[in-house]
């Protein structure tokens, strides 16, 4: 019982966040970027401006709207290249073994060595803020535990009488890696990746608070966040909107998480992801 | 059958309840078993007899339960018992050996920690005094050198090894009734009769009883007075173990019989014997109407499919649950 | 005869020897990717020391910091002055990079433990407790709290704490590291400890009611075991190893986040120098700072490893 | 109810400030001050360091041969008791003082100058001070390496000091920041010294605990009579504006700089609005605009770019009115700034009248840098792209670090910037970043080049009457308004909060968190001992 409510209650939340930076252009009332009027500076919540407007006039509805396409893009892509180089890795050093596995089991070491907010931070330092940055430094520093849970499958799958069968019928090893290994992998990698999405949204916000998130003017969750914490007292709305854009979003990916894990994964409830 | 039994089971059931339904994993269990006396419990694996041994040691966890009947041991009603109460008994007076000593060893525990831990909780035993008995216990389950062997980790031990440190905590406080389930299953062929036998002298030298818990008739009749044998939830003969051989009255226990492999063989054999008998065991949720075994059985007519069979009486002594018995 | 595996004690001290070794080549990739990372940084360097200078002096400087080099040989240095312990000079401050690490080592320990044993002192307990009656009212509650510890920004939960705690109720200093006293660690490490004790919370949770489910635990039982025993004697020490692991893994996020709070609390640690040497283009700085907490934390994990050990009697160091 | 017991309070908060002014300045107690740009100090020898996070301590612990009277408006003579002028104007004879003593007790002589200055001077090293010694004559060949010594230095003994300088100008406005603190001569080579610093100033070091704070104490040879009062000083860093707040409310520090939000904030609240000190300071924002980029070659455009941009209403909403509007380059608080000037009008019609007039009715697009600093970054960028809009000009952003920035403005690879620039306090200096004389990477970050501004800017140079120079400089300053090379947007006004216990808070245009520490008192309400 209580697992299914995980799953609708994350599941809901994160489908709405989607849906809403889907249908951002129909849901939103202004442009995010170029309709800032400041004559309409710092408005509280009304009828007129639902969730305030920021200290340039803009409908702070709007932006939280058109922050979650930037917000999502985030978690969605970045956990998107930790995973595709997780898996790649991680399957293919854990059915080939020798050299490539030693090769890739001394990466994924030196990934985990650094802590992945902090060489988030190197690159970000190093190629700039921006959302392509933003993209590439969490895409890359999160792969490891993907890497992992990848290979340990592929090693313990390669031995197994289907996937020897499928030497034996001359399929070439790609073919046996994309139809016989992953698809039997997939649900706790699916179950890391829900979560890492997650945390990549808490990632952006915590980089733009140390000044290397998103570029403006386009708004991330994370972004409007930090900008607006000089003004928590004065303005607080600034800051609420999108921080419970963030909250639910994560909380909802955590929840979608932690109820796949019931459902895909169950043998590993304790495994740390 | 003279004097008060040790422990008599009345029209147990035992309930499972999945959240939304509520069925009886197993119903109508009536035994007794007296004291110092050896008995069997036989029958494929999901038949219940595993959780009627669990029930008597009052270790039922959710969603098991017991629905209905009484449990009386020594007199004593204790399917009632508070938990503290039934505490009293568990382990003390009555003590279960278990399948896997693999994984019923605490890993992380030596092993004679946990054999120490009974004289700790039951007797009143200080740790050094319980370590020394450990010890004992250890000797005498012949353990060899058991003074260094106590501070053994479980992982250090071999299965037979583990599974002597099982009775030696089994029996730590001498209990009135040994529950032990499936004692040797995990364990190599050569060994099984060692620690097969190995329980049963400590138990005649202490006059402790034996409820066995087997899928194995061969090996239950070997080791018990008399065995009874059950069938999806329910008991469906009753017999002492010679009995039981020569005039089989159930047809299921017939097919347990036939499928034996002839004497002397018998210890050869893996576990895939009960497979000679047709058709597969009903799921708990889905108990044909009848006698349950009536999909499978070859002698079923139309009453085996509407009506449940009651307990009747053997004339030889026993019990058998057919309409159409010998 | 039954066979009977012998007792391998290998002695810790070769262990440990094995596993340092075993992170040397983990420690000079990081340091060759921080470094190859950071050669292609933008803007010059010695604009990170003057507005104006003359353009001789700049090539001057350069030259005598290395910097026409070519990369590797560049690399080949930074490695030989690393093994004697130099980490360089900051453009920034012309300071040796390894005297500033070491002042800012203590309090970037100091906040990360107090985090980690606030959040351990919490939040195992609280797994357990929530462990002991699934599905119920605290359990419930606990598991809300953990995974709402989970979703929050840190910085902004640390303004709140700030505000709450320092302003509104006026308990606890609201930043800086004053005389280095415990009071003005409290609110940074609780801060810091929010999301791990969350963590833990949950993983205390999951490993108990796993282990709950183990066949030991239905043998304890059956020896009469109450359950508060069962926990005490069979179930903590199992969960701990589980735990054990999420606590070792867990220090690398820490030493992360650590970043963000010293930040917001102005606390002196590795965190905020790296922050600045980041925004500042001090490379030396930078590499120094990754490298400390790169090392602090294969350290620990080491020492997890050791503790392992202790705890679990299955793990032998062979 | 509740309102009247808030104003009576309130009313009662000002009389005791207003009395507490006129208290004797009392001795003893702790200041607490704040760094609030960046989260550590550089390094504590201010000689490498140009950050004005730096010069906030090292108030308390240096002195120069000047210091910046806030009073007068101008440097004053600090170690020296009186300043002869000779030579056409070039020559500077010092009368230094004879009763400064450095914290290990040695007396400052003509050495200590010397020595320093030559120091600053070491071409290996990049003395960001190098600049404006660099005024001196021969200090150039002492930096690339062809003398030794400074040629234009000249002890004639141990208390009298001639320094020759290779232009007109006043030596004050060169000689009164950190960069060219006097350090103990020999002491200050030693690697002891960036440890354990040893100055001039009225506090000495005690302690520094880096990315946390500086804590000084009194220096009793300090040569002002009953001066410093306070027993101790506490420089914290504290880099984030919203923990600032918390801490300034929760009376943890006595000063907090404020930023747009927190002063309409402070404004407000009746408890703290007395506590604001303001000043107008001596820095420009502008929007730099690349001649290299073709739109911007023309002075039409770059007019057109003024004409649109609503200012006012940036100033107002956005910046909060934390700065004044900037009429041209030369701020308020200029000697020659001119009161008469108006700041170009918004009027979008105007501008797009312009731009079809340059041949680009449609507009066009450019990128603009900026970083994302709050008062001339990101947010003040994120305005101005709807109003640039608004006559068809597209704006792309892009956005680096500070430090990047300034690299970016420097190398001029940019078509357009966003910066504040110091513009005073002297206004030839700053004016002659646009001299075609200067190089770009020196000041004059939008290459201008123009002889008929060079001619009036080297006139005024050599005017010896002030008021003949001050007109000069004010027609420089207009012709600078007409040619437009930036978007002149404002000049900063500075804003610091202090807690109505600290007294004596000079209002430095030059950068109002630096202080003479020494002038400084707290009254026994503060809360710290």
């Amino acid at each position: 019982m209580k697992l299914r409510a995980n799953l609708v209650i994350g599941g809901t939340l994160f489908a709405l966040a989607v849906l809403v930076g889907v249908l951002a252009p129909w849901l939103a009332h202004t442009d995010p970027v170029l309709d800032a009027n400041l004559m309409n500076a710092e408005e509280p919540p009304s009828w007129t401006w639902w969730f305030g407007t920021d200290d340039q006039g803009r409908d702070i509805y709007s932006r939280v709207v058109y922050g979650a396409r930037v917000s999502l893009t985030v978690g969605i892509v970045s956990q998107l290249i930790n995973s595709v180089i997780g898996v790649a890795l991680g399957l293919s050093a854990g059915y080939w073994g020798g050299w490539w596995d030693d090769v890739v089991n001394a990466l994924t070491n030196v990934m985990l060595a650094i802590p992945s907010l902090i060489f988030a931070l190197a690159i970000m330092a190093v190629l700039g803020p921006g959302l392509t940055s933003l993209l590439i430094a969490l895409g890359l520093t999160n792969w490891s535990f993907t890497c992992r849970i990848a290979r340990a499958s592929a090693l313990s799958l390669r031995n197994q009488g289907y996937v020897q069968a499928a030497t034996v019928l001359g399929y070439g090893d790609l073919r046996i890696m994309m139809t016989q290994l992953l698809p039997n992998m997939l649900g706790p990698i699916v179950v890391i990746g829900t979560l890492g999405m997650g945390s990549a949204v808490l990632s952006e916000a915590a980089l733009s608070f140390l000044g290397l998130g998103v570029r403006p003017p386009f708004p991330s969750w994370g972004s409007m966040l930090s900008d607006a914490r000089d003004q928590i007292t004065t303005a607080p709305w600034l800051s609420v909107f999108p921080g419970l854009a963030i909250f639910l979003t994560v909380l909802g990916l955590n929840l979608l998480g932690d109820g796949l894990r019931d459902i895909l994964d169950p043998h590993s409830r304790s495994r740390r992801t | 059958m003279t004097g008060a039994p040790l422990i008599e089971v009345e029209d147990l059931r035992i309930d499972l309840d999945d959240g939304e339904r509520r069925v009886a994993a197993a119903e109508g269990i009536s035994f007794r078993i007296d004291r110092g006396e050896t008995f069997g419990l036989v029958g494929e694996s999901g038949c219940g007899k595993s959780i009627t041994a669990l029930a008597l040691i009052g270790l039922l966890r959710p969603p098991l339960s017991i629905g209905a009947g009484m449990i009386r041991f020594d007199g004593r009603e204790i399917q009632h018992l508070s938990a503290a109460a039934q505490r009293d008994l568990r382990g003390n007076r009555i003590a279960m050996i278990f399948q896997e000593p693999m994984t019923a060893l605490n890993p992380v525990s030596p092993v004679g920690r946990q054999i120490a831990e009974m004289f700790v909780l039951h007797k009143g035993n200080s740790w050094r005094e319980a370590h020394q008995l450990a010890v004992e216990a250890l000797a005498s389950v012949r353990v060899p050198a058991p003074e260094r062997r106590v501070n053994d980790y479980p992982h250090q031990l071999s299965g037979g090894m583990r599974q002597r440190v099982m009775i030696a905590i089994a029996l730590a406080c001498g209990p009135d009734l040994l529950i032990a389930d499936e004692p040797t299953t995990a364990l190599d062929v050569t060994v099984q009769a060692e620690i097969i036998e190995l329980m049963r002298n400590l138990c005649a030298e202490r006059g402790t009883a034996i409820l066995m818990i087997s899928h194995d008739l061969g090996l239950v009749a070997n080791v018990c007075r008399r065995v009874a044998v059950m069938y999806a939830g329910r008991i469906v003969e009753e017999r002492g173990s010679a009995d039981i051989f020569r005039t089989p009255s159930h047809p299921y226990t017939q097919g347990l019989v036939d499928s034996l492999p002839r004497l002397g063989s018998r210890a050869a054999l893996g576990r895939s014997r009960l497979k000679e008998i047709a058709g597969v065991v009903p799921a708990i949720t889905n108990f044909p109407d009848g006698c349950r075994f009536n999909p499978r059985c070859a002698h079923a007519t139309d009453i085996c499919r509407s009506v449940a069979p009651t307990a009747d009486l053997l004339e030889a002594g026993g019990l058998v649950r057919c309409h159409h018995h010998a | 005869m039954e066979a009977v595996e012998g007792r391998k004690k290998v002695p810790m001290l070769s262990f440990l020897i094995r596993r340092l070794l075993q992170t040397i080549p983990t420690v000079l990739a990081v340091v060759l990717l921080v470094f190859v990372l950071f050669s292609v940084v933008p803007g010059s360097i010695v604009s990170s020391m003057s507005d104006d200078a003359d353009p001789q002096v700049e090539l001057r400087l350069k030259k005598q910091l290395g910097l026409d080099d070519p990369v590797h040989v560049r690399f080949g240095a930074y490695i030989a002055k690393l093994a004697t312990g130099d980490f360089g000079t900051s453009f920034r401050t012309r300071e040796p990079v390894t005297a500033m690490l070491a002042k800012r080592a203590w309090p970037t320990l100091q906040l990360i433990f107090a985090a980690m044993a606030f959040s351990v002192v919490l939040g195992v307990p609280l797994g357990f407790i929530a462990a002991l009656r699934p599905g119920g009212l605290v359990d419930s509650a606990a598991m809300i709290v953990a995974v709402t510890g989970l979703s929050i920004a840190k910085f902004w939960l640390g303004l709140v704490i700030m505000y709450v705690f320092a302003l509104k109720l006026g308990w606890l200093p609201s930043f800086g590291y004053g005389d280095g006293g415990l009071k003005y660690l409290l609110l940074p490490a609780l801060t810091l400890g929010v999301s791990p004790m969350a963590l833990f919370a949950r993983t205390t949770r999951a490993a108990v009611l796993e282990i709950m489910t183990a066949d030991f635990v239905r043998t304890a039982r059956s020896k009469g075991m109450s359950e508060t025993r069962v926990v005490k004697w069979h179930v903590m020490r199992n969960a701990l190893v589980i735990i054990l692991t999420t606590v070792g893994l867990q220090f690398g996020g820490l030493m992360g986040q650590a970043v963000v709070v010293e930040k917001l609390f102005s606390w002196p640690g590795i965190g905020s120098l790296l922050v600045d040497s980041v925004l500042q283009r001090d490379i030396p700085a930078v590499q120094g700072s990754i490298l400390v907490v790169v090392l602090a934390f294969l350290a620990i994990n080491l020492l997890v490893d050791l503790l392992y050990g202790v705890i679990d009697p299955r793990i032998r160091y062979a | 109810m509740m309102f009247r017991m808030t104003a009576i309070v309130a009313g009662m908060a000002l009389a005791l400030a207003g009395s507490a002014e006129a208290q004797t300045p009392r001795k003893g107690g702790t200041i607490r001050m704040t760094a609030p740009y960046g989260s550590s100090f550089t390094s504590l020898d201010i000689h490498t360091t140009q950050r004005a996070q730096d010069e906030i301590y090292a108030k308390a612990l240096h002195r120069s041969l000047y210091t910046w009277d806030s009073a007068e408006g101008k440097p004053v003579p600090e170690l020296a008791k009186e300043v002869v002028v000779s030579g056409g104007g070039l020559v500077h004879t010092f009368k230094l003082r004879d009763d400064a003593y450095f914290h290990d007790g040695r007396k400052m002589t003509a050495d200590d100058i010397i020595w320093t200055f030559n120091r600053i001077m070491d071409g290996t090293k990049a003395y960001p001070g190098a600049r404006y010694v660099r005024i001196i004559e021969g200090a150039a060949a002492v930096e690339k390496g062809q003398a030794k010594e400074i040629s234009g230095l000249k002890k004639i003994d141990d208390f009298t000091l001639e320094m020759k300088l290779t232009e007109k100008v006043d030596p004050g406005f060169y000689f009164f920041t950190a960069l060219t603190s006097i350090y103990p001569a020999d002491e200050g080579a030693k690697d002891s010294f960036i440890q354990h610093p040893i100055g001039l100033g009225p506090f000495k070091f005690v302690e520094h605990v880096p990315g946390s704070r500086i804590v000084l104490e009194r220096w009793d040879k300090f040569y002002k009579p009953g001066k410093p009062y306070a027993d101790k000083v506490i420089v914290s860093i504290m880099g984030e504006a919203a923990a600032r707040d918390v801490a300034f409310r929760n009376k943890e520090i006595d000063t907090s700089v404020l930023g747009p939000a927190q002063y309409v904030a402070y404004q407000a609240d009746p408890n703290l609005k007395g506590t604001i000190v303001e000043v107008a300071e001596v820095f420009t924002r502008y929007m730099g605009m690349n001649p290299a980029f073709k739109p911007f070659a023309d002075k039409r455009v770059r007019q057109a770019i003024n004409y649109a941009i609503d200012s006012d209403l940036i100033i107002s909403k956005l910046v909060k009115d934390k700065a004044y509007r900037a009429t041209s380059w030369l701020p308020l608080t200029s000697p020659a700034y001119d009161k008469t000037m108006k700041p170009y009008p918004y009027d979008p019609a105007k501008a797009k009248q312009l731009l079809s007039e340059a041949g680009y009715p449609q507009g066009f697009e450019f990128e603009w840098t900026t970083s994302q600093n709050e008062s001339w970054g990101l947010p003040i960028v994120s305005a101005v792209i709807p109003m640039l809009d608004k006559v068809g000009i597209k704006v792309k952003v892009k956005q680096v670090e500070t430090a990047v920035l300034a690299e970016v403005v420097r190398t001029g690879d940019y078509q357009a910037f966003i910066y504040s620039q110091q513009s005073g306090p002297d206004p030839l200096a700053a004016l002659k970043c646009f001299h075609s004389s200067t190089p770009q990477p020196a000041c004059n970050y939008m290459n201008f080049r123009n002889p008929d501004f060079d001619k009036i800017l080297d006139e005024a140079g050599q005017a010896d009457d002030s008021a003949k120079r001050t007109q000069l400089l004010q027609k420089a300053n207009a012709f600078l308004y007409e040619e437009a090379p930036v978007w002149f947007f404002n000049y900063n006004k500075a804003v610091m909060a202090v807690q109505p216990w600290l007294h004596g808070i000079q209002k430095n245009p030059t950068e109002l968190t630096h202080q003479n520490t020494e002038e400084l008192w707290v009254d026994d309400t503060s809360p710290a001992k």
